[in-house]
């Protein structure tokens, strides 16, 4: 079996003097989605960004397929992607050029591709526009076909619903269980019920 | 009743058509001035008693000049009237004028500098009216330019229009300068209202006719640009395909 | 026990060479700038504007002008370049693609040098081009038009690059303003002095070679160090 | 048939006034500066920079320095102020509090005009004060400063108010630095023109009153006019 | 009863060559609320910011206690609170300092009231934080707080309930029935069936 095993032991953070981080350990194997809920600032965004090292950790490791992240950062982000509360796009750039450089930037890409993966999200002829000029939920799509194009086995997701209509949300829900089922691992922080079938998922609740 | 032409202006069909017809009209009567104006400047008319031949500049210079104010004024003119009734045409107008507007007073700068050389010995001068319609220049580059960075046409509209208005300002700073600052540049001669002008008839008709000769010129290219301006922005209206086919 | 990885999730599928990603990334900052068509002419203009104002401001004596215009001209400029800098990385920062850069599995440093030259290139590069012609324009010889060159060109690399650390430092930081602000001059100050210096040396006909190999230093600490530090700032930041 | 609105949402339920409504922006823009020292005291240390690198540009003759000393204050004040004013209402923009002015049944022009006056305490006062030292520095005498700080200051005002014109005209515009100061010339010549000579005839100490009731004119026209500009063209920028 | 009515007729806008709204009308009552939904793209956010005036209105008329809102749009936007995407705020300033700004400039409000409103969105210690360090969920909480704060008879909301937890939607849900019971007005734009009961709601689908 693949040694896709994310794992989280004993995880401290203080933001000024809130401890917000206390304590989180977490285990996931590869198939698997972790649904991680908690009310409003409770600390999921923290824990996914510490989980992908953006966030300062004062205690505790963060371990990728066993080894911990730190001895090789560069190489656990290569397979990981990690989406905001916001899509990181560049509003004056179209779709396309977002995602060329975005998905380019980490592995090579062909247009083909690319317009492939937005057909995928339904975009149609707004893929040439300034993003600026896109919908929120547009953007959204956006950000959704360049997470489908790095296809790494790691995805760590912020509300990944947001601003989508009913069919997004069902697009993201099919994407997840695509991507697990093709041995891939998702920790999604949500405040609904994720309605993934036929994949194992953990739940994980923060209490602030 | 009497707006009906009012809003037939309004709507670019009409306009268009309009514009074909005047076109060539405006064309002829430009160049049929502008050679009596040339002959009548160049040649006919007598050197002058002070300044010699030099001075037959003066029958290019002062109508660009003068051109470069007037088409500022009709341009900041069309968008205050497409700012204040919504009218699309307006604004098509005024975008028509940003580039004309830009080499009347190029040319204006051009000339007047040249003549400059002989007449005050130097052809560059930090001169009040030459500031100012050196700044009149960069008010139509900055106004062709913030059109080129708003992307979206009808918003680009109305904030150049906006521009347009508030720039008008500098036309009788410009007018006036000579007169509020003690400078170099000649004192009106021929646009002093009131009093006669200080300019022998031979000299003023030939000066007049070119003038009105550009006040032509520009009216024909005007409505040329007019007509390729409503073209690219009703591209999706129906009565384009109707002009197409015809 | 969950299915094998197939072959897009094996770990060191292809990865994009850290050239080819630096490249992207400067790409995309050239594309940004010259979205729209004349952009690219701006930093001329703004060269205009300056050569034009400085003589409106003093009484115009030509005498005067060709002894302090130069220097002035492009000091300011190269000031105004400095201050662009500070919001190098604040849109990045904002819309979270600095984010994506730092989990990208790229170097940052390299991506940041990427970014570094891009700024150079669009306000550099322009200035070092438009600075001899200004001083011509304000009456400086044409044999000191190469120093001229020369002194803009390598003193704004050094300024481009060393600017990247306080841009750098700024993402973070709100409180202590100041402080930074402040800790930014002595990379700028001395860029700025050896550079108005050499011009001047330039227009005189004096042998400048010594101001210019003083910024020629800087601007290879820059190239070497900067980055580094700036990456390790912006990681900082981002937290 | 709805039930009978009460009291709250009744028609004209007590509004606040417009000056306190002005007074409330003035107070949160000053507020937001100093959060961020770091940018409230760039275009001080830009100007600090020119002026005290300028003698360095040129061979430090006191004498020459006198003669161009205005022109130096000029040159830096315009520069200054003007790379201020692109982020006028840039980070507003951005965050949707100018929506909010503008749907907030306050009337936007003295929202904006609030907006001015605070941009001209954080850029155009410390330039007013900067002005004479350097003015000083530079050789002029102690019976000139008056006069260069009144040129200042009320010249500042001028460029404060003129200038938020060109930068609501330019919120819509990406790296609007450039486009921002070409729009803004047509004025800046004047107020550099006017005010170097205020400021030139206090030097030499020669009546300086009509240069500077150019510039007060000037001024007044910025305060009644531009705020009205600047709303209309926010309005449609934020389409 | 009261002449709380707002009301579109024929309402036409472009974007570039894309026909966004095309003959928009609707009639809303004091006491009603209008459900906007559509698919990702479909003209919401438009809409409300065409209702609003914010958005530049090539065709129709929008109006307000009968009359035409170009005649007094002052008076109109008093009577108005828009909520976009975005919850309005300076990242740099606190949430009280916020509110004291934006509601202040448009209304007379006390410390006190503030206090309590804050107290209602469930703010507790974050309150006197600079924004920038809130969670998602709490910025919006804020905006709630604002919103609350104008007690303004028509809302114009897009998406309020994003980011929240169930706590927070549920937040929402009381907030507009207690709004539109009080005789308010409120067009929302969601992607879900707003659960409020004991109020008539209008539904309205934008197809794109
Ligand atoms: C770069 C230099 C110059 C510039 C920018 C310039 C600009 C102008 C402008 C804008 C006008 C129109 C004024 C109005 O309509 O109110 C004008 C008119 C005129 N200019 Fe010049 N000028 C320049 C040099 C000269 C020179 C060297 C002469 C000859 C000594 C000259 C003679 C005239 C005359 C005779 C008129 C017509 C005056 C009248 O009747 O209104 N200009 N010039
Ligand atoms: N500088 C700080 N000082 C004190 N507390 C802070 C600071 N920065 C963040 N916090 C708190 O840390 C908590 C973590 O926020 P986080 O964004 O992780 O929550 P969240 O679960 O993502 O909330 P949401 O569901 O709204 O997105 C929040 O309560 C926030 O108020
Ligand atoms: N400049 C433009 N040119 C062409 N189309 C545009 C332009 N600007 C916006 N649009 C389109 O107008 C439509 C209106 O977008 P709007 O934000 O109103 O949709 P929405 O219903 O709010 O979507 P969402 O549910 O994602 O928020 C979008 O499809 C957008 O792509
Ligand atoms: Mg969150
Ligand atoms: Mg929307």
């Amino acid at each position: 079996m693949s040694n896709l095993v994310l794992g989280a032991r004993g995880l401290h953070l203080w933001r000024g003097d809130r401890h917000v981080l206390r304590g989180v350990s977490l285990e996931l194997r590869g198939g698997q989605i972790l649904q991680l809920t908690g009310s409003n600032g409770a600390g999921k965004t923290t824990l996914l960004r510490v989980l992908c090292g953006l966030a300062y950790l004062e205690e505790g490791d963060v371990f990728w397929r066993g080894e911990n992240v730190r001895s090789n950062l560069h190489g656990f982000h290569a397979e990981l992607a990690y989406v905001g509360h916001e899509p990181p796009l560049k509003a004056d750039l179209t779709a396309r050029e977002n995602l060329s450089y975005w998905v380019g930037m980490r592995r090579p890409v062909t247009v083909a591709r690319i317009e492939s993966a937005l057909d995928e999200v339904g975009a149609d002829d707004w893929r040439d526009r300034p993003v600026r000029t896109l919908s929120a939920g547009q953007r959204r799509r956006v950000a959704l076909a360049g997470l489908s194009l790095l296809s790494v086995p790691l995805w760590l997701l912020d509300e990944p619903t947001t601003n989508l209509d009913t069919a997004g949300q069902l697009l993201v829900t099919r994407m997840l269980e695509a991507h697990v089922t093709r041995g891939g691992l998702a920790v999604v922080a949500v405040h609904h019920e994720l309605g993934v079938n036929g994949v194992t998922l953990h739940r994980m609740v923060l209490a602030s | 009743m009497a707006w009906t032409w009012f809003h037939k202006l309004g709507s670019p069909p009409y306009v268009y058509k309009l514009a074909a017809t005047l076109t060539p009209w405006f064309a002829w009567i430009a160049a049929a001035l502008m050679a009596y104006g040339l002959i009548g400047g160049l040649v006919i008319s007598p050197a002058d008693y002070q300044q010699g031949e030099g001075y037959r500049i003066l029958y290019v210079h002062a109508p660009t000049a003068w051109m470069s104010l007037q088409v500022y004024v009709v341009m900041a003119v069309a968008s205050a009237v497409a700012l204040i009734w919504r009218i699309k045409v307006a604004h098509a107008v005024a975008a028509a004028c940003g580039t004309m507007g830009a080499t009347f007073t190029a040319c204006a700068l051009a000339t007047g500098s040249l003549w400059g050389g002989p007449m005050w010995g130097t052809y560059w001068e930090w001169d009040p009216r030459i500031i100012f319609e050196l700044v009149l220049l960069v008010q139509f580059l900055g106004y062709m330019g913030l059109r080129a960075a708003v992307d979206d046409t009808q918003r680009a509209d109305r904030i150049c229009a906006v521009l347009a208005v508030v720039g008008v300002i500098n036309v009788p700073i410009i007018h006036y300068s000579v007169e509020w600052w003690n400078s170099l540049h000649q004192t009106a001669s021929v646009m002093k209202l009131g009093s006669k002008p200080t300019m022998p008839l031979s000299m003023l008709m030939p000066l007049l006719s070119m003038f009105f000769g550009y006040v032509f010129l520009f009216g024909a290219l005007l409505l040329t640009r007019l007509r390729a301006e409503l073209l690219s922005r009703e591209r999706s209206a129906s009565w384009i395909r109707d002009v197409v086919r015809a | 026990m969950s299915t094998p990885a197939p072959a897009a999730l094996i770990p060191g599928h292809p990865r994009t060479p850290a050239l080819r990603a630096a490249r992207l990334v400067l790409g995309r900052d050239l594309r940004l700038a010259f979205r729209r068509p004349g952009e690219l002419v701006q930093p001329l203009i703004f060269f205009a504007i300056v050569a034009t104002l400085f003589p409106l401001a003093i009484t115009p004596e030509k005498s005067q002008l060709v002894l302090v215009a130069p220097g002035v001209v492009w000091v300011a400029a190269l000031l105004a370049s400095l201050l662009a800098l500070e919001f190098l990385y604040r849109e990045d920062a904002h819309d979270g693609s600095l984010e994506q850069f730092a989990v990208s599995g790229q170097s940052l440093t390299g991506l940041l040098l990427a970014k570094s030259v891009a700024h150079w290139l669009l306000t550099g590069a322009p200035l070092a081009i438009m600075g001899p012609l200004t001083a011509w324009a304000d009456g400086a010889p044409m044999s000191a038009l190469p120093g001229v060159f020369i002194s803009v060109a390598v003193g704004s690399i050094a300024l481009s690059l060393l600017g990247s650390i306080g841009a750098a430092l700024t993402l973070g930081v709100r409180r202590s303003g100041v402080l930074l602000s402040v800790l930014n001059l002595p990379f700028t100050v001395p860029v700025l002095i050896f550079g108005a210096r050499a011009t001047q040396q330039a227009i005189q006909g004096v042998d400048y070679t010594a101001a210019v190999q003083l910024l020629g230093a800087m601007a290879i600490l820059g190239v070497t160090l900067a980055p580094l530090a700036a990456a390790a700032a912006v990681r900082i930041s981002l937290e």
